[in-house]
């Protein structure tokens, strides 16, 4: 037990983490009585999935997934080496006059450097999504409480069996 | 990628979710949301996921969280759980 | 023109949503045309779909032209699985949309341009489900004809309709969210999200495709799916959702919401994962299929339950989401059930349609919402009445319909898979079927009104009533549910010709060359 | 307890324990050769490629940018379809309560209401913040290609800034800055303008989205620019939609749907 802890704790922590939030979040989804509690758990459930995504692309010791090999040492050591390595030096002079130019010609960076982008890119159209459902949601409860007066499930609930509120 | 921060941020992320779906006044609800949507935007800033943390700054803490409040305001403050 | 048809099924309505959003403010008379115009334009696509499908097996589309490597842009696929389904999304559609025309804009006129845009964009979505290649491509698509259902179901007036597009936002968003996990389980594991590349690396890696993590995935977006589709135990969004919202809403969406559910969970099963990895223990297929018996008693006895006609229908398509669930992991030899299902996915849509409009019109026309209301409307109104007699029959399974042709090869299924629990249930069902609507039959044509104690159950009726106007011709809506009629039996008439188009898409699938 | 307690609590344990099964399967967190990170061992890396492809395609150094606009631009362009549909749903969904036909006020309250100086402040400082707001706005729409940002993120912001004129007067007085009309004009124009570079690209014989096709039009050396260059012309159109259905959203609920006196 203590050894599938030890394995499983600290390698996903981040992981256990997106487990605990979505969990969170869908048991107030279910299980609370206001409608706008149910949509903020409604929210949490949906960043919990997108940390679950945007830890699939983190690597360690990489940094973030945009070019930059004037500022970033480290991109422009990769540069350097997985271009030809005795034209490197020429190049990195040329960058100062050239500006933009200089990655023209150069090969790839090592992939291992930078984080995975593709999971951002997922998320970002996650995150929007989330959002447009929020407003509908949100709307939508603004009619409940507009038609029925209340935003508590079971006070709804009662006037919906009952029939004994009329408009 | 610093894993004490993660560590840290992670868990005051569950702290303001737990508060957020427990206070019983929702316009504070709303609110501590939108401090939940920035501790995720740092968190993700610290992932190195630069363009999802700024999307998650303007959508997740700042619109989610005005329209909630804006539904607040049109409907009832006091919430019974 | 020929290779550009997947791009031209989803942009057609697009482009129509858009020009309605810009024009139809102004004059609502632009949206009507704009509307069967551009659907007519999919409609096309979609039979050119076909007959490209029969003449050359299946179309690949590369969005961006990013075909190397495999998995960078977005790949769109056509084959003759999909290709019937996509005339079945046109068809109805146009259908749906002559039925709802003067509808929508009967209360409240500023709504008109809102209603027909969000059609079209459901369209988009419905199309753009069927053709997707890519799984995330298809959780985006789930979303737009998620959100547009939303708003299609909360225009209407109805109190009961709000709350139940409340529970339904819940459902779909944890459905949808459901399945984006299990993508993101795949992708974890793969590291691609292109459909065939990921059956391509579990073909290639068993230690893949055998390790938990992709276990959880197929759970995850099989949960996601079914809570989409309403199956058996999450079910409990569909009834009040449909039957409270607008009739023309509830007819584009009963018919196709479902329907398209049921596809993409057999793409992902035949398409993602393949069909020996998913009935590789049949421990799981069995219970799958007892859960669609249930799914199938219940459904039709809830329905037997029913006072009012569209609620009955709604908890038909539960017992109907039962018969193509059970049928696509019935797992027999020769595959009949995934034959069956895949057919009854096209009947289906076409039988619900006819249903949905005939009671859409009565609604409509003569105020009838609960069983007892229909007393001697068939005399009033015949051409209706055949129409919904032919749905009827083509429920309960009567043979020159559909419906016949869908339960024998269902049944045939069962039986080669030794399933008896599933032909047993499926023949309960036709019968039970055949209780509720010759009971509808008796009052309509005889008048024989049983006799009933009323509750506080008016208020319920009182809710499911729509704007009444005996004056408003409904021409259109008789006219487009006699062609949906005249398609039930079609569909019924042509079931050889269909059944081996879909034969062919399943022979085509690799791993079937040793089983067919 | 109630019921639905009991139920959730019994469905989240059930849910949270088979979640938690699966993650002890998971490669470990961070790793740089992770199936997601590196691929299967025998087929291509789809995100490698992106690393290291994608700039000498597109020549865009903020890779996000580009696989989301280029690479994945279908997605994004329904991405976009979502927000217009939501925007959409949301019209038909509160239209139901505004009063319809009646005419609005168009009267703009002044920032300084009559006597209640309380607003003073709070009138001055939005009203300076405003234009670097709709001016960082713009850039970050611009300079999506370069550093983190792009459509989304500048359309949200832009669209916060009207939002901030709302709350800081009143909604009459951003309405009159982006009307009811005009919003939803802009919303469809901004699909178009994404559509749109689509569509030409199926006019020049190419498949939809296919930039690189686009070079004879926009007059650029090289597809790659072309690419680049159509990216910001979608990133564009992404904006007009966000910001318009963004401050839409916002004003519809904030008075219930009758864009009048909202919070």
């Amino acid at each position: 037990m203590a050894e599938f802890f030890q394995q499983s704790f600290h390698a996903h922590f981040n992981f256990w983490i997106y487990v605990i939030l979505m969990m969170i979040g869908l048991w107030a989804l279910i299980a609370k009585n206001n409608l706008i509690k149910k949509l903020i758990g409604m929210s949490i459930f949906q960043t919990a999935i997108i940390l679950f995504y945007v830890s699939l692309g983190v690597k360690a010791g990489a940094t973030i997934p945009i070019l930059d090999p004037y500022g970033n040492k480290e991109q422009a050591a990769a540069y350097a080496e997985e271009s030809d390595p005795a034209k490197g030096k020429n190049e990195k002079k040329g960058t100062e006059e050239k500006g933009d130019s200089s990655y023209v010609g150069k090969k790839s960076p090592n992939p291992d450097i930078m984080a995975n982008p593709l999971p951002h890119v997922l998320m970002l159209t996650a995150i929007v999504v989330g959002v447009a459902t929020l407003g509908v949601a949100l709307s939508i409860a603004q009619m409940i409480f507009k038609e029925f007066g209340s935003l508590e499930e079971d006070e709804i609930l009662e006037i919906v069996k009952g029939g004994n509120v009329d408009d | 990628m610093i894993f004490a921060f993660d560590i840290v941020i992670l868990v005051f992320l569950v702290i303001a979710a737990i508060i957020a779906l427990s206070v019983k006044d929702l316009l504070s609800a709303s609110m501590i949301f939108g401090i939940y949507g920035f501790l995720i935007c740092l968190l993700w800033a610290e992932m190195g996921a630069v363009d999802v943390a700024f999307t998650e700054a303007a959508v997740g803490a700042g619109i989610s969280a005005v329209l909630m409040i804006a539904t607040v305001f049109n409907t009832k403050r006091k919430s019974s759980d | 023109m020929t290779d550009q048809i997947p791009a031209i099924l989803v942009l057609a309505p697009l482009f129509g949503a858009l020009i309605i959003g810009l024009a139809g403010q102004k004059d609502h008379r632009v949206c009507f045309p704009v509307t069967i115009v551009s659907l007519l334009v999919s409609l096309f696509a979609a039979f050119g779909a076909v007959v490209e499908v029969v003449r050359s097996g299946e179309i690949d589309y590369f969005m961006g032209g990013w075909e190397e490597p495999i998995g960078i842009g977005i790949h769109l696929h056509i084959d003759s699985l999909n290709a019937p389904l996509l005339v079945a999304i046109g068809i109805v559609s146009v259908l749906v949309a002559i039925f709802s025309i003067r509808r929508i804009g009967d209360k409240n006129t500023e709504k008109t341009p809102h209603f027909y845009s969000l059609y079209l964009m459901l369209c988009v979505g419905l199309f753009g489900i069927t053709i997707a290649g890519d799984a995330f491509n298809l959780f985006v698509l789930i979303e737009v004809s998620s959100l547009t259902s939303y708003g299609l179901i909360a225009m209407g007036s109805s109190r009961r309709g709000t709350l139940a597009a409340f529970n339904y936002v819940l459902m779909g968003t944890v459905g949808a969210s459901f399945y984006l996990l299990g993508v993101g389980y795949l992708y974890l594991m793969t590291g691609t999200l292109n459909m065939q590349e990921i059956h391509t690396i579990f073909l290639a890696n068993p230690d893949i495709a055998s390790s938990k993590a992709v276990a959880i995935s197929f759970i995850l977006i099989l949960i996601g799916i079914w809570i989409k589709m309403a199956f058996f135990p999450l079910y409990g969004w569909l009834p009040n959702a449909y039957s409270y919202c607008p009739s023309s809403s509830a007819c584009i969406l009963a018919p196709l919401m479902t329907k398209i559910s049921v596809y993409v969970m057999i793409r992902v099963m035949l398409g993602v994962f393949g069909i020996e990895w998913v009935f590789a223990s049949p421990g799981y297929s069995n219970l799958v299929v007892w859960l669609a018996v249930i799914a199938i008693l219940a459904g039709s006895m809830l329905a037997l339950a029913q006072r009012e006609i569209k609620k009955m229908l709604c908890y038909l398509i539960v017992a109907e989401v039962g018969y193509m669930v059970g049928g696509a992991w019935l797992a027999d030899e020769k595959l009949w059930g995934l034959t069956g299902s895949l057919y009854h996915i096209l009947g289906d849509a076409a039988m619900t349609l006819c249903l949905f409009l005939a009671a859409g019109i009565f609604a409509k026309r003569f105020n009838a919402i609960e069983i007892e209301d229909l007393e001697g409307l068939f005399k009033k109104a015949p051409w209706t009445a055949a129409g919904f007699v032919v749905g009827a029959l083509a429920m309960i399974g009567v043979p020159p319909t559909c419906g016949f042709f869908s339960k024998f090869y269902l049944i045939r299924g069962g039986i080669e898979a030794n399933h008896w629990e599933f032909v047993v249930a499926l023949l309960v069902s036709s019968l039970v079927n055949a209780v509720l609507f010759f009971r509808i039959f008796e009052i309509a044509f005889f008048g024989n009104k049983p006799p009933e104690g009323h509750g506080h159950h008016e208020e319920e009726v009182a809710e499911l009533k729509e704007e009444h106007h005996p004056e408003i011709p409904t021409w259109t809506g008789t006219s487009s549910l006699l062609v949906a009629s005249a398609i039930v039996i079609l569909l019924g008439i042509f079931n050889g010709e269909i059944v081996e188009l879909i034969r062919i898409g399943l022979e085509d699938l690799p791993q079937f060359a040793s089983r067919l | 307890m109630r019921l639905s307690q009991i139920f959730a609590t019994i469905a989240v344990v059930i849910t949270g324990c088979i979640l938690l099964y699966g993650v002890s399967d998971f490669p470990g967190f961070g790793d740089p050769h992770s199936p997601a990170n590196a691929g299967v061992p025998g087929s291509e890396s789809v995100s490698q490629y992106f690393i290291t492809e994608s700039y000498g395609d597109t020549k865009v150094p903020n890779l996000v940018t580009s696989v989301l606009a280029d690479y994945r631009g279908y997605d994004t362009m329904f991405e976009t379809v979502v927000i217009f549909a939501a925007g959409m749903a949301i019209f038909a969904i509160l239209g139901a309560v505004g009063g319809g036909g009646q005419p609005r006020e168009q009267s703009e309250e002044p920032f300084f209401v009559n006597g209640d100086h309380s607003r003073i402040i709070v009138g001055t400082t939005c009203r300076l913040l405003v234009p670097v707001i709709q001016l960082f706005a713009l850039y970050v729409i611009g300079h999506g290609h370069y550093s983190p940002g792009g459509g989304f993120q500048g359309g949200v912001i832009l669209a916060a800034s009207f939002i901030i004129i709302a709350l800081s007067s009143n909604l009459n007085a951003a309405l009159r800055r982006l009307s009811e009309a005009n919003y939803l004009r802009i919303a469809c124009i901004g699909i178009l303008i994404y559509a749109g570079f689509g569509v030409l690209c199926q006019v020049l014989e190419g498949n939809f989205l296919d930039y690189g096709l686009l070079q004879p039009v926009l007059l650029t050396d090289g597809p790659e620019m072309a690419r680049s260059h159509s990216m910001l012309g979608v990133e564009i159109g992404v904006a007009f939609t966000v910001t318009a259905i963004m401050f839409a959203i916002y004003a519809n609920l904030s008075s219930r749907g009758t864009l009048r006196d909202g919070l």
